[in-house]
């Protein structure tokens, strides 16, 4: 789950890492107001869940209360397109507005899980500012790279060498490391998936900042978090993608497919995903309907598939074990009757009470094509979507 | 031989909730030997009239003698049960529970690394040996066959696939592992790689992989240096887009290592025979064997 | 460093662990609208820093506001004498008034450091209510000792285990269990050195519940929790004491002693401590200056120690290495001549600059018997006390 | 042979502010081979004109080939100190630092348990062998004379005061330890005797406990079964009461164990000469050589 850049430095604050004063707007007036606090000079910023807001023009400086308020009139209500963003870009409710700081030094410094290490990773470097993706490619030398320990956590010592290593004046290095340890601590007590702070500044009264910050958490860590999970804006994700996470299934919206994809297990749907390639076809979806799934969540799968429009036809692979393919069926057949599709099928179903799922499919009167395995699925989805038919 | 599991293989079950209590189910039909289920508040019972319940591992465990410990509690108690399982001795632990938050896989990794249990999961579909007939998870028994082929994968239903299609071409399996789909997990593909390779059950190994993550490229290494017997091998999501997550923890393309056009690279750098598409690894391990 | 139970209190709600609603009082008032709120029925209790109140007199079970302003207003202002007090008591400057609770069982469960299992040890048993000595010392088996994991803490499966040995109903073992699972945070997070529930309630509603709460914290530990330093109540420490720790003195006033102690290093004051016994007399005091101290606080020493009445000689053994003889020596001076006693000195100082420091006592005038190591000193105190003198 | 120490001895400071340099100044008076100290603000500089200071202790053992290592930073840093020389692989650290939040030092402990490093203290003098001139903490060099009788010691100055007493009586040190006076450190009595029983410098062993814990029952039970040697013991805080610290964290009587009169009564069962008041160890010691 991503938050919010208010809500980020919030956090950072409460952990005591020095952050620009700063405060929230969701109208120009609030902004025009906050600038005011500020002396005027200030940095307006579109608050959206997607990295690119710069060239974008989505962050501006201003050095006056009315050009704080016009910068947030023209972000408002608005929706931000950046190259992280889906096409029509995501909605602006808030602007943030930040006091402007001298900055002396951009560094970086981010925490991520290692799956390697076992533990979370700092990865910091002397080049702040720039997209870390880049640095890492060009001058992979620049990055330094500090797993925590999994049980005692970051050491003070490896703080304090890898504020060192990034250049942190030799006077400041007791608080850039203090700064470091704490968002090691955010990282670890509030079960994040992503600390990143972009720049690190050291400013030029002698300060070490953070002036972005971006924070994601792992979504199966939420139930003991509740004052995060109360974070979420539903609006910042796409509607699908929102639906489907509402309704416990794991679905990702690909763009550009055609074929609609719906199936049990995670692996399994990757694999029907490369089948469509195969077949000539893009995937429109990852799609898994998990292991237990009733007939109405079923349904509810096969509604989000039908309602994206990019959709042509659906590939249905389904391995019946814990999840029964008459249930499975019956939730298909409900599904295409509420939405009233006519969208050809290509089905596999395997596994419990296969055969009775594919007799409820048949009876039901679906536009379904009916497979044994994965390969006569790419043969018979290239039919269907050359214009052939069962 | 064979791997894991055995004939004096002893199946105590945690978390005998509506899953739990029918995968239980499920194992003991397929053979299996269940000493011994384990609930808070149902020590004293039975299990299907024939096993008795426990309010802790430690009472089952020296009460039964049970060796191998199978997790079906909820994920927010999921590392707690490994803790507890690995406290009592348990050799081998299997943790089915998905969605158990990454920091306590730190944690419970880290504190189980000098422990002499073996962990394999957490979110996989465990483990099944059709010759001895033990199950030790969720693999349904059915599309099993006896037969020499080791099965090794991240994934749980597309394991099934696999061996559907070994079955189907006659290609028995020795054993059928899912190390699961998280990204920090205990048994690794060179672990059970390792294995098969010292089986004298098994002739050849199937082995899938997926986008995310740098397993399958440890996996090709040691493949490269110490498999002598035949790999055949898939990976999946090479429709999957950067940055996304298919479902599994770990399925997230976060650079190009986590590719999987680099992955199939480099299995087929390591002399794996890798499966032009997930529908044809049964047809690629027969081809292997000349069949 | 101690706090008091009402302030125990909040800190184990703020952990979610259960206790009886309750508020604390500084007047017989205050009491009564406390009471008033809880519908009459409630409990007094004297907040001082030691064990024993019950049978003290400072727990009052009250059944109207009225008797519940009668029982604060007999205990506010008056020092409280239990047991583990000193002889004269410690005062009594706020009561606690909680809601009765309706008991079904008394259990007990405690937190201590473990330097065998270099770990927080969790003590617990189903004989809640009671001196825990006692039940350790007739029926130790009824004590369940469970220890954390020094790097992963309490598992939550020790906590049910926990529950289930000293009797929770079966259906409470959950509550319980998350109980000592916050115990221990509590325990591990703010550096304490005991945390003892005694008695943990199981109430006739079916609730867990601490009934009692005893918290102590790490004085090594205090600088990372300002917010716990800043619960010190100073008036529950004896004087000399608390006026010796403001000095940044190791010092303890013994009850009945006549030789005051004076020495760098604890085991040597211990061993000081000892030879006065062999020298027919008991110590008043252990005091370690430390390794670096200065004159003035040598002096401060020295006067607390004269200050103490039932001092009637003082046995001075310093070993100088850090610190110099010659300025334990003007320290000396500084005190007695700050104090003006006549008191009887014994003194050993070996080390660096201990013939300057002897010669600057000597100079001083005051009534100084030097000896070479502790067997002389034992010799010398001897004929001090019995009236000898150089 | 001697312990711990010897002519190879490269001594590492870490923490040289205004008593760490005054100590590590008399380290080097005494003849010990300091090769480095660390300081995060004066690195590139030297120590006394002639050793050169590191950032970190990484730095400094790979530059140096250091192979103790000695910390004098104040409490609140120490673990960090003692974790950051344990990870830079130095075999023997020796933490003076005292006031060590006992929570960092139940982590820290259980952290270096499975390294291959040796620690003393916190909260202890260090350790000083006259016959090789190294001295590894803060014993003053003057009292201590070359000779065969080891201490261990809980308490700094009373070690100094047996040295006193032992170099008076014209009784030799081989080496001498201070464990300190913490209830959770490293180095045990039990593992200095085991030392000097194995050192072939070492004909006798004074032993100087205090009250509070159960340390002194653990090295008797050693005794009794592994040390051939004679030796000489004393527990200080006869005349404390129950439930007061006596200055060490450690030193507080917290039940029957923790009594001096306990101790003595259990150190002479296992057969330890035991000294009738802290001012006789060394005539204790000198009976016992029979001089």
């Amino acid at each position: 789950m991503n938050i919010h850049e208010y809500q980020a430095r919030e956090i950072l604050e409460s952990y005591g890492v020095a952050v620009p004063r700063a405060g929230v707007a969701s109208t120009p007036d609030e902004a025009r107001k906050l600038a005011e606090g500020f002396g005027g000079r200030a940095v307006v910023k579109a608050q959206v869940h997607a990295g690119g807001r710069g060239k974008a023009g989505g962050v501006k400086l201003v050095s006056s209360p009315d050009e704080a308020a016009e910068a947030a009139a023209g972000m408002l209500g608005k929706n931000l397109i950046t190259h992280q963003t889906r096409s029509e870009g995501v909605p602006v409710r808030k602007v943030m507005v930040a006091e402007l700081t001298d900055i002396a030094d951009e560094l970086y410094v981010a925490i991520t899980m290692d799956a390697d290490a076992k533990a979370p990773m700092v990865m910091a470097s002397s080049e702040g500012g720039m997209d870390i993706e880049e640095v890492a490619a060009n001058t992979p030398d620049k990055i330094v790279r500090v797993a925590a320990d999994p049980l005692i956590g970051l050491s003070p010592y490896h703080a304090r060498d890898i504020a060192m290593k990034i250049g942190v004046p030799i006077d400041l290095v007791r608080p850039a490391a203090t700064l470091i340890t704490n968002l090691a601590r955010v990282f670890q007590e509030k079960d994040a998936s992503l600390v990143e702070i972009n720049p690190l500044v050291v400013t030029t009264d002698g300060k070490v900042m953070a002036l972005d910050a971006k924070i994601g958490f792992e979504d199966d860590a939420l139930f003991r978090h509740p004052e995060i999970a109360a974070l979420e804006d539903p609006e910042q994700n796409d509607a699908l993608e929102q639906k489907a996470h509402d309704a416990g299934l794991a679905y990702v919206k690909l763009d550009g497919g055609r074929v609609g994809c719906m199936v049990n297990g995670a692996g399994l749907a990757m694999a029907t995903m490369d089948i469509t390639k195969t077949a000539g076809a893009d995937p429109a979806n990852f799609l898994d309907v998990g292991g237990g799934a009733a007939e109405d969540k079923i349904a509810e799968a096969f509604e989000i598939i039908v309602s994206d429009s990019d959709v042509e036809a659906i590939l249905v692979n389904l391995f019946g074990g814990i999840l029964r393919c008459d249930v499975a069926a019956r939730g298909i057949v409900m599904g295409a009757n509420n939405t009233g599709t006519q969208m050809p099928l290509v089905v596999a179903m395997r596994g419990t009470n296969a055969e009775e799922g594919l007799q409820i499919l048949a009876d039901a009167g679906l536009n379904v094509t009916t497979v044994g395995d994965l390969g006569e699925a790419a043969t018979a989805l290239t039919q269907v979507l050359s214009g052939g038919s069962n | 031989m064979g791997i894991l599991i055995d004939e004096n293989t002893r199946l105590l079950v945690q978390g005998l909730g509506r899953d739990g209590s029918f995968q239980a189910s499920r194992c003991r039909a397929y053979g299996t030997n269940m000493v011994a289920g384990v609930h808070p508040r149902r020590g004293g019972t039975m299990f299907e009239d024939e096993v008795p319940i426990f309010e802790t591992v430690a009472d089952a465990v020296a009460a039964t003698g049970a060796n191998v410990g199978l997790i079906f509690v909820p994920a927010s108690g999921a590392a707690d049960a490994i803790i507890e399982q690995v406290d009592a001795g348990l050799p081998l632990v299997v943790c089915i529970s998905e969605g158990v938050p990454v920091q306590d896989m730190v944690t419970t990794l880290a504190y189980i690394e000098d422990k002499p249990t073996r962990l394999l999961g957490p979110n996989c579909p465990g483990l099944i040996r059709p010759s001895t007939k033990g199950k030790i998870g969720i693999i349904p028994g059915n599309i099993l066959s006896e037969g020499r082929v080791g099965v090794v994968s991240r994934s749980g239903t597309l394991t099934y696939e696999a061996v559907v299609q070994l079955t189907e071409l006659g290609i028995g399996q020795s054993t059928c592992v899912g190390i699961g789909g998280d990204p920090l997990h205990g048994t690794t593909f060179v672990d059970v790689l390792e294995m098969f390779e010292n089986d004298d059950e098994t002739d050849a190994i199937v082995m899938i992989g997926e986008i995310g993550g740098t397993k399958e490229q440890q996996a090709a290494e040691y493949i490269k240096n110490h498999v002598t017997k035949p790999v055949v091998g898939a990976i999946v999501g090479q429709t999957a887009p950067p940055g996304k997550r298919m479902g599994h923890a770990g399925a997230i393309i976060t650079g190009k290592a986590a590719l999987a056009s680099e992955k199939i690279r480099i299995l087929e750098e390591a002399g794996v025979h890798v499966a032009e598409s997930p529908a044809v690894i049964g047809a690629k391990m027969a081809e292997v064997l000349g069949r």
